[in-house]
């Protein structure tokens, strides 16, 4: 195991930057997720990490050693494709052996270690099967066993799980949490689901448009994004996010919106300070923080229902505010919720973000 | 561990390059000998430089027309293969008629008779006693025979590899089966059309039995028949005069590949596998 | 399922297709006349006459007779069946003909094009390209006639180069022109298995290839291990295709006339002397039989191998 | 009527003189003299083997040109296939009433006349010899004008002096090899052949396949590309090694080459790929010899041998009066001299000059008395293969001579059955 | 909008029933999700009601007709594709139009239809762009605007968002849920995605092997799973089962398992019968209705944990109680529980299902 740095590191695709001057450190041991939305550089900054693509400027490190112009084989590291990348030609033992056999090892010796890793990830008794003969979840499990049969410095994931159902999604998940713990690998692990990177990550990257916005342990991410687009990207339903005119009134923070009612928060210096710069704020709730409320209760959002969606132990409800600015609540009940025409949803007052008018948070006070 | 990585990219380059000097090599007569006043088997830069054996061939009426002629019959072979190996390329992939398997590999090996020299006599008669000898329908006709199999057989593989869901949606939407097909499918797999158009081009273009058993006036030879003109009665070639015109002739078949390549781009997409 | 599936009576049920199957026949009708026309019918024609004496010219031009097995037995007389000149010998010489230029030639040189032009540089590639592609679509006529003064003894560009670099000239017709004709037929028809090959491989996700790159795979290893195996379909095709033809050409003959000395008849030219220099179309006929025997015998071995292949585990 | 002409020729080709005596003389002036007869000409522009099979293909099918040109000795194999009918068969008795026949030499006539009956009017005939090149002969210190030789042995004795001073010349060219087609059989092997005293055929009508002629045949072979290298071995054996004996001589390496007069005629003259610098001065012409004086056909001392083309008529033809009428319109003198200015050679008629040619005049005068006509023989063609085969197998040296001509035996025997074949060893 | 039936209907395929007599009815304007593992049947299912399959025997009726024999074109349907089948040489507006096409309708007036679809599904200002040139969430409205372009008597859908990404996802359905109530449309929608299912359809037909196992709204479905195979697809993580051995006591159940602590329950008529045929029963309970529990508290199920994933708002505890029977607790917290090697979870009996030795739910006292 070893640690991984990017130092200044771009990367360039033609005239596009692809990935923009990002530095990180990841610990030895450590488990990072890169998250964000299709196209920010997720699988770019990954594939640097394994020598698939050259930077265009800047150092990749493994282990404290420069290694931005090594050959992907020389650079000792395993890493899990997102469409799995077994050799449909191979069955599994030959699959999963594969990386021992381009290092020489004899046929008996390499298909020992094979079925000693597949016995550990419960696909030992399909090792003669071909990849087209076993199911998707069997298939991740296997492209993760080719990953492990070697000892390498740092494994690499990119999306390994986005290709599977929701239910082999949760099972693969933990076994990977479980694992992690186990081996104490290093891991970069490349996700757009949100979920998955809070599940599995001891930090989490979060990516926009080729720079790391955030990076941050899942709690902290979760409890206090940096940026509207953290806050709108992870959480499922993401974080709400309300336009709000704040005006300054009698030493408290005023906050309006159409349909919205809130009471008058204190003044911090931050919120100051965000205040000089513009008078737009943006206020978050997240949709678990969201109840369904009577008309009168003192802070609420109220606007006509847009869906009204059950799924067994919960219930999302959405309100239209009209442009397309919903708001989801996110209400665990496993009964269906009897709404009228227009909803108002409540919400308590330490539960509100509030970001600048350049969608940076303003801390809070006790923050 | 830099220089390696960099070092193989660069073999591969020059392995790559070295590979496409040879086959320019043999070529490049053809480059001087046609502006060569008087030219030789060997490779000499022209001096002086001269046009005049562009002049004499495009003088020659004869040979002018060969190209005419070529062009119709190839174009009308063409168009023919194309769209009859379309049509049963496309039944032969979507339809369920039983046995379709098979068709396409035994006409394939029945075509490898047909292809040889043994059988330009039942194509010969076959051609007479429809009454079409002398006639460029008769050449356009017999290359389509020949050429089918295997265009049918390259392009079913390709039409195997495009989901039926486009012509489902298309169905399903209100389309006729008819209506699917020249919709929806013909338009996708216009890129196996093309390569079976570029390769049954320039498999008409350049033969020369079949035209020559089949034809008989000059006004209809093809160019392939006609560059024999530069022969004498015992085989002299006017080596400058057939240079020249080897090159005019040439030109129309380079002229469709890089049309197409450059419009939509040739090469066999995910088809052909058995 | 209990009840009897005979309550679906005998009502016309036509299973749905995309192409019905009377459409489907009326689509297949262009393409089956013209095929039934020119290749069919020649095809039993042949069959035919190769068991009669026909010829063109002379007594028996009109009124062949059956002759039965004669043209065979002929064509297989051991006495002088390796002769120069004879069937056996161009049979054997074309077989060589066949694993050379087109097995050894043309398939592994497509392949080695196809492999090196997915990672070189985008103008390297389209040139190679373009040069190879050249030398398969130009008119045999024409390319005949350049691989002449390629190859002329005297001042030929081939023995221009070989000067150039201190080696004395060669007279490669006249020396070797088996060598010629198989350098030749591979030059000629390597654009195809290349297009093939290049189809086929940029069908393998990138990510077979960079899984054994990260695995610690070197450019042979994927080759061998990833590569081939992956494209056994195309390379079966490929190999039918490109034996069917290579066993057929003619083109040779432009280069060589078939000699010096029957050195370079291959059974296409064979035949061609046999039906349109002696005008001998019975035996001709049997001929070109033969040569369909024999062509089927390889595609049957190919399909094997190929399916062969694929069985382990399924 | 419509009338369709077939010629070997093509406008702005290599037989370009041809095609434009029938084009711009024959028709117009025929069209003028018939009025409502358009005739067309189709410009054949492959080689003389594919010209026959469509011919034949043609025939067979009651298709064709209404008139065509036609190698004289096709005509016993095309009429044995029921392919070609006779002159008056197809046109009518009064064909035998033209007035031309009377002027066609008895040689000539013969060109065309198979079992005593008429399929064609020859249009000319050739003569073979030896070709000069008298200012090499003259290097090695022979004097060209009055070189003649009398034997092979002097011919060869030639050939050695020259390669004695220019080792890296091939001084002598007799034809031989598949690659040079007729050309080897007439120009090459039947040539030497009848110096022997023999023929291809017997008297009896019967192929020789063994006889010390043909060894002796051979052997001459043999000495000249394999054993003392006087003659270009290549050549011989390359697809287009007719066409390097041209360059050859044309270039001084070849001094002495056995060709008909069509050499001098097309081959050399200015402007021409081949052309001889100075022909005039440099190029001669000389008598072949037989193997030793008097030891040639019919007791001659040199000998040469005639083949001829002409032209006949589709027995399937649908005017047979008009096609009568157009072919005897173009063998009348008018025509044939028209012909003469745009290319003199040998005529077939006696009352057609050749216009300024000493070479032809004098080479005809000479050498026309000494012809020998090939046979009319329908297996003449297959035989002819044969032969081309046997003298490759010779002169590549892969075959002594001995086992060239059983090879030859046993091919001819196949061909033509062992009735009609003979030996004379 | 018509209605939409299935009459004792088989589909083989040579040997093999992809669907086995087979019958259901769906309202005219209800939305019934297909739901189901892979290879179940399901999109032969939506392909016989689009006329792509001919059913090997019985009815497919739809508005009350016999459309079993009739062609596609002649069914008046709509079908969104999994791959979308969006025409790649024909830009939007003319895919989106197309069935407009084929219906003879004039250029303008179909272009202006295209351009309203369009529009309300946020796609109109790409019209003039190729499929290649669009993401993918805008492929698959794209393919929806086709679908909703005419109209149709029947809605069909084959997992038309399973190629898209979770937020992606997330939001085509909300969108599909308000449409679904603005329209009344008669849908049927195939998915493996019981979130999906559970949130969109009126009613949700549970398919395996080629037959339907449930056919009931989503709640039912979550609430009475009628197999253990129904109770383990439903849910997310899905139903905890846990294998038990049950024993008449004193006229009250004794549920015994390794790790299983659980009070007596109440004797049923139905359990009686169960029992008769066999003592082994499956005991389910939804991840949701499990807690850390204390060491001593009555309902509980310890075993070694195995996986502890916190996601923000909730927290899935896994414990393991060997070969591979693994219990998931739901636990809705926003921090991290500290837990030992060991975990106890409690659980309310009322919340508990029982199966019988077949797999069939045991109907509770008063369900
Ligand atoms: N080889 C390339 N050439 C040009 N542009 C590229 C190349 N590879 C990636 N890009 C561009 O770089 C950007 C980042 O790509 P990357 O694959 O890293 O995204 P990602 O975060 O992994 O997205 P996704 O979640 O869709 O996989 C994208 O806009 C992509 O179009
Ligand atoms: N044309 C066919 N020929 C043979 N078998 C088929 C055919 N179509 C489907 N099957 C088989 O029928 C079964 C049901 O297929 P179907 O496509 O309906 O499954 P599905 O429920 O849609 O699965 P998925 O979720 O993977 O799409 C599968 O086992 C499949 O292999
Ligand atoms: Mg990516
Ligand atoms: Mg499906």
């Amino acid at each position: 195991m070893a640690s991984v740095a990017f130092s200044k590191v771009t990367k360039s695709f033609g005239e596009f930057k692809a990935v923009s001057d990002v530095s990180f450190d990841i610990g030895d041991g450590e488990f990072v997720c890169l998250l964000g939305p299709s196209g920010c550089g997720k699988t770019t900054s990954l594939r640097m990490i394994a020598g698939l693509e050259t930077p265009t400027s800047g150092q990749v490190m493994i282990g404290g050693e420069d290694v931005t112009h090594f050959h992907p084989k020389d650079r000792n590291i395993a890493m899990v494709f997102q469409d799995y990348a077994l050799y449909p030609h191979m069955n599994l033992a030959d699959n999963i052996a594969y990386p021992l056999k381009v290092r020489g090892e004899a046929v008996s010796k390499r298909h020992a270690r094979a079925k000693e890793v597949a016995d550990v990830l419960k696909i030992g008794h399909l090792l003669d099967r071909l990849p087209s003969q076993i199911s998707g979840g069997q298939q991740q499990r296997t492209s993760l066993a080719r990953a492990l049969v070697y000892p390498a410095q740092v494994y690499l994931f990119d999306e390994p799980l986005s290709n599977l159902d929701a239910k082999l999604r949760l099972e693969a998940r933990g076994f990977l949490n479980h694992l992690q713990r186990d081996m104490g690998m290093t891991a970069v692990y490349v996700t757009h689901d949100q979920a998955e990177a809070m599940a599995l990550a001891t930090r989490i990257a979060v990516m926009d448009q080729g720079r790391i916005v955030q990076y941050a342990s899942p709690i902290e991410i979760y409890r206090r994004p940096a940026t509207t687009f953290v806050a709108n990207f992870v959480g499922n339903p993401p974080m709400n996010l309300v336009e709000v005119e704040a005006t300054k009134d009698d030493g408290k923070l005023q906050l309006k919106a159409d349909g919205l009612t809130i009471a008058a928060l204190p003044m911090t210096d931050a919120i100051g300070t965000a205040l000089a710069a513009g008078s737009k704020l943006t206020l978050g709730i997240r949709p678990e923080h969201l109840d369904v409320a009577g008309a009168g209760a003192p802070n609420t959002i109220t606007a006509p229902l847009f869906a009204n969606e059950n799924m067994g132990p919960e219930s999302l409800v959405t309100i239209d505010r009209g442009e397309g600015a919903r708001v989801t609540a996110r209400i665990f009940t496993d009964d269906h919720i009897a709404l009228g025409e227009t909803v108002t949803l409540g919400f308590a007052a330490d539960h509100v973000h509030l970001f600048d008018s350049a969608g940076k948070r303003i801390p809070e006070i006790n923050g | 561990m830099k220089f390696p990585a960099l070092f193989g990219r660069i073999a591969f380059s020059t392995l790559a390059a070295l590979i496409g000097a040879a086959f320019a090599l043999p070529l490049l007569w053809f480059l001087f000998a046609p502006f060569n006043a008087r030219a030789e088997l060997g490779l000499a830069i022209p001096d002086p430089f001269t046009l005049s054996n562009f002049n004499t061939v495009f003088g020659n009426g004869f040979a002018m027309q060969a190209l005419w002629n070529s062009l119709i019959q190839a174009v009308g072979g063409v168009i023919l293969v194309g769209a009859a190996a379309t049509l049963a390329a496309y039944a032969l992939s979507r339809s369920s008629i039983p046995g379709k398997g098979a068709v396409t590999y035994i006409l394939l090996l029945f075509s490898s008779v047909v292809s040889g020299s043994a059988a330009m006599v039942p194509i010969f008669l076959i051609i007479s006693a429809a009454g079409l000898m002398d006639t460029h329908l008769a050449v356009i006709l017999t290359f389509a025979g020949g050429l089918l199999p295997t265009a049918m057989f390259i392009l079913r593989d390709f039409i195997d590899s495009i989901p039926k869901s486009y012509e489902e949606s298309a169905m399903v939407a209100g389309a006729s089966p008819v209506q699917a097909f020249f919709d929806v499918a013909l338009p996708v797999i216009r890129p196996g059309i093309v390569v079976i158009v570029v390769w049954s081009f320039v498999n008409i273009w350049g033969s020369f039995l079949i035209p020559f058993i089949l034809l008989r006036s000059s006004a209809n030879m093809p160019a392939a028949v006609a560059i024999y003109s530069f022969y004498s009665e015992a085989g002299t070639p006017v080596v400058t005069l057939l240079a020249a015109y080897s090159l005019i002739y040439s030109l129309p078949v380079v002229a469709l590949y890089l049309f197409v390549s450059w419009r939509f781009g040739f090469r066999f997409f995910g088809g052909i596998k058995a | 399922m209990t009840t009897e599936p005979i309550t679906t009576e005998a009502k016309k049920v036509r299973n749905f297709s995309l192409l019905s199957n009377r459409a489907g026949a009326a689509f297949l009708t262009p393409a089956g006349l013209l095929v039934s026309v020119f290749v069919i019918v020649p095809f039993f024609w042949v069959i035919f006459v190769s068991f009669t004496n026909r010829t063109l010219l002379g007594r028996t031009a009109l009124n062949p007779e059956f002759v039965g097995l004669a043209n065979y037995l002929a064509l297989f007389d051991p006495a002088t069946f390796f002769q120069r000149g004879q069937f056996g010998f161009s049979l054997i010489l074309t077989t060589q003909f066949v694993l050379a230029s087109a097995l050894i030639g043309q398939a592994l040189l497509g392949l080695l094009l196809a492999w090196l032009i997915q990672t070189v540089p985008p103008w390297i590639k389209r040139l190679t390209e373009t040069f190879v592609i050249a030398a398969w679509i130009l008119p045999e006529v024409v390319i005949g006639f350049a691989w002449f003064a390629f190859l002329d003894r005297d001042a030929g560009t081939l023995n221009m180069m070989l000067n150039a670099i201190g080696l004395p000239s060669g007279d490669f017709l006249l020396d070797q022109p088996f060598w010629v004709i198989v350098v030749f037929n591979t030059w000629r028809g390597a654009a195809f298995s290349m297009m093939l090959f290049n189809s086929a491989f940029s069908s393998i996700p990138p990510s077979y290839f960079q899984a054994a790159d990260v695995a610690g795979a070197t450019s042979w290893q994927k080759f061998r291990d990833i590569a081939v195996p992956l494209i056994r379909g195309h390379i079966v095709t490929n190999l039918i295709l490109i034996t069917m033809w290579t066993f057929n050409t003619f083109t040779p003959f432009l280069l060589t006339n078939g000699g010096p000395s029957y050195r370079t008849e291959l059974v296409s030219i064979y035949n061609y002397r046999v039906a349109f220099q002696d005008f001998q179309f019975g035996k001709g006929a049997a001929v070109g039989v033969i040569m369909m025997l024999i062509n089927l015998a390889f595609a049957l071995v190919y399909l094997s191998i190929g399916r062969k292949k694929k069985a382990p585990g399924t | 009527v419509d009338l369709d002409v077939t010629c070997r020729c093509v406008i702005g080709g290599v037989n370009s003189a041809t095609a434009e005596w029938i084009e711009n003389s024959v028709i117009p002036a025929f069209e003028a003299a018939n009025p409502g007869v358009n005739v067309r000409l189709n410009q054949f522009g492959g080689e003389d083997a594919q010209l026959t099979q469509q011919l034949a293909l043609d025939f067979s099918t009651g298709a064709g040109p209404d008139v065509s040109a036609f190698d004289g000795f096709l005509i016993p194999s095309f009429v044995e296939g029921g392919l070609l009918k006779s002159l008056d068969e197809v046109a009518g008795a009064e064909v035998n009433d033209w007035s031309g026949w009377d002027a066609l030499s008895e040689g000539s006539r013969a060109l065309m006349l198979y079992d005593g009956k008429y399929y064609g009017i020859p249009l000319g005939t050739d003569v073979r010899m030896i070709h000069t090149r008298k200012d090499i002969l003259a290097e090695a210190g022979i004097d060209a004008d009055t070189w003649q030789p009398t034997s092979w042995e002097e011919l060869l004795d030639a050939a050695r002096a020259i390669k004695a001073i220019k080792p890296d010349s091939f001084p002598l060219q007799i034809n031989a090899g598949v690659a040079m087609g007729e050309a080897t059989t007439m120009q090459g092997y039947w040539l030497l052949l009848l110096g022997t005293g023999e023929s291809v055929i017997d008297e009896n009508g019967k192929f020789i396949v063994e006889s010390q002629g043909i060894l002796d045949t051979l052997n001459l072979y043999k000495t000249v590309y394999v054993d003392e290298k006087l003659g270009d071995q290549r050549a011989q054996l390359l697809a287009d090694g007719r066409n390097r004996s041209f360059a050859n001589f044309r270039d001084g390496v070849t001094a002495l080459l056995l060709e008909g007069d069509y050499f001098y005629r097309s081959v050399t003259p200015e402007g021409s790929e081949f052309a001889v610098a100075n022909r005039d001065e440099v190029q001669g012409w000389a008598k072949v010899p037989a193997q030793e004086p008097g030891k040639g056909i019919r007791g001659q001392d040199f000998v040469t041998i005639s083949g001829g083309t002409g032209f006949v008529l589709n027995p399937n033809t649908d005017s047979p009066a008009e096609a009568w009428a157009f072919l005897s319109f173009m063998n009348e003198p008018e025509q044939l001299s028209a012909f003469q200015a745009l290319q003199p050679r040998i005529t077939a008629r006696t009352d057609v000059e050749i216009p300024d040619s000493p070479f032809l005049t004098e080479t005809s005068q000479t050498l026309l008395p000494l012809t020998t006509a090939r046979p009319n023989d329908p297996n003449y063609n297959a035989v002819s293969s044969e032969i081309q085969r046997m003298t490759e197998a010779v002169v590549s040296g892969e075959l002594s001579p001995e086992e060239a001509m059983a090879q030859y035996k046993a091919s001819v025997t196949a061909i033509v059955g062992a009735d009609n074949v003979v030996s004379l060893l």
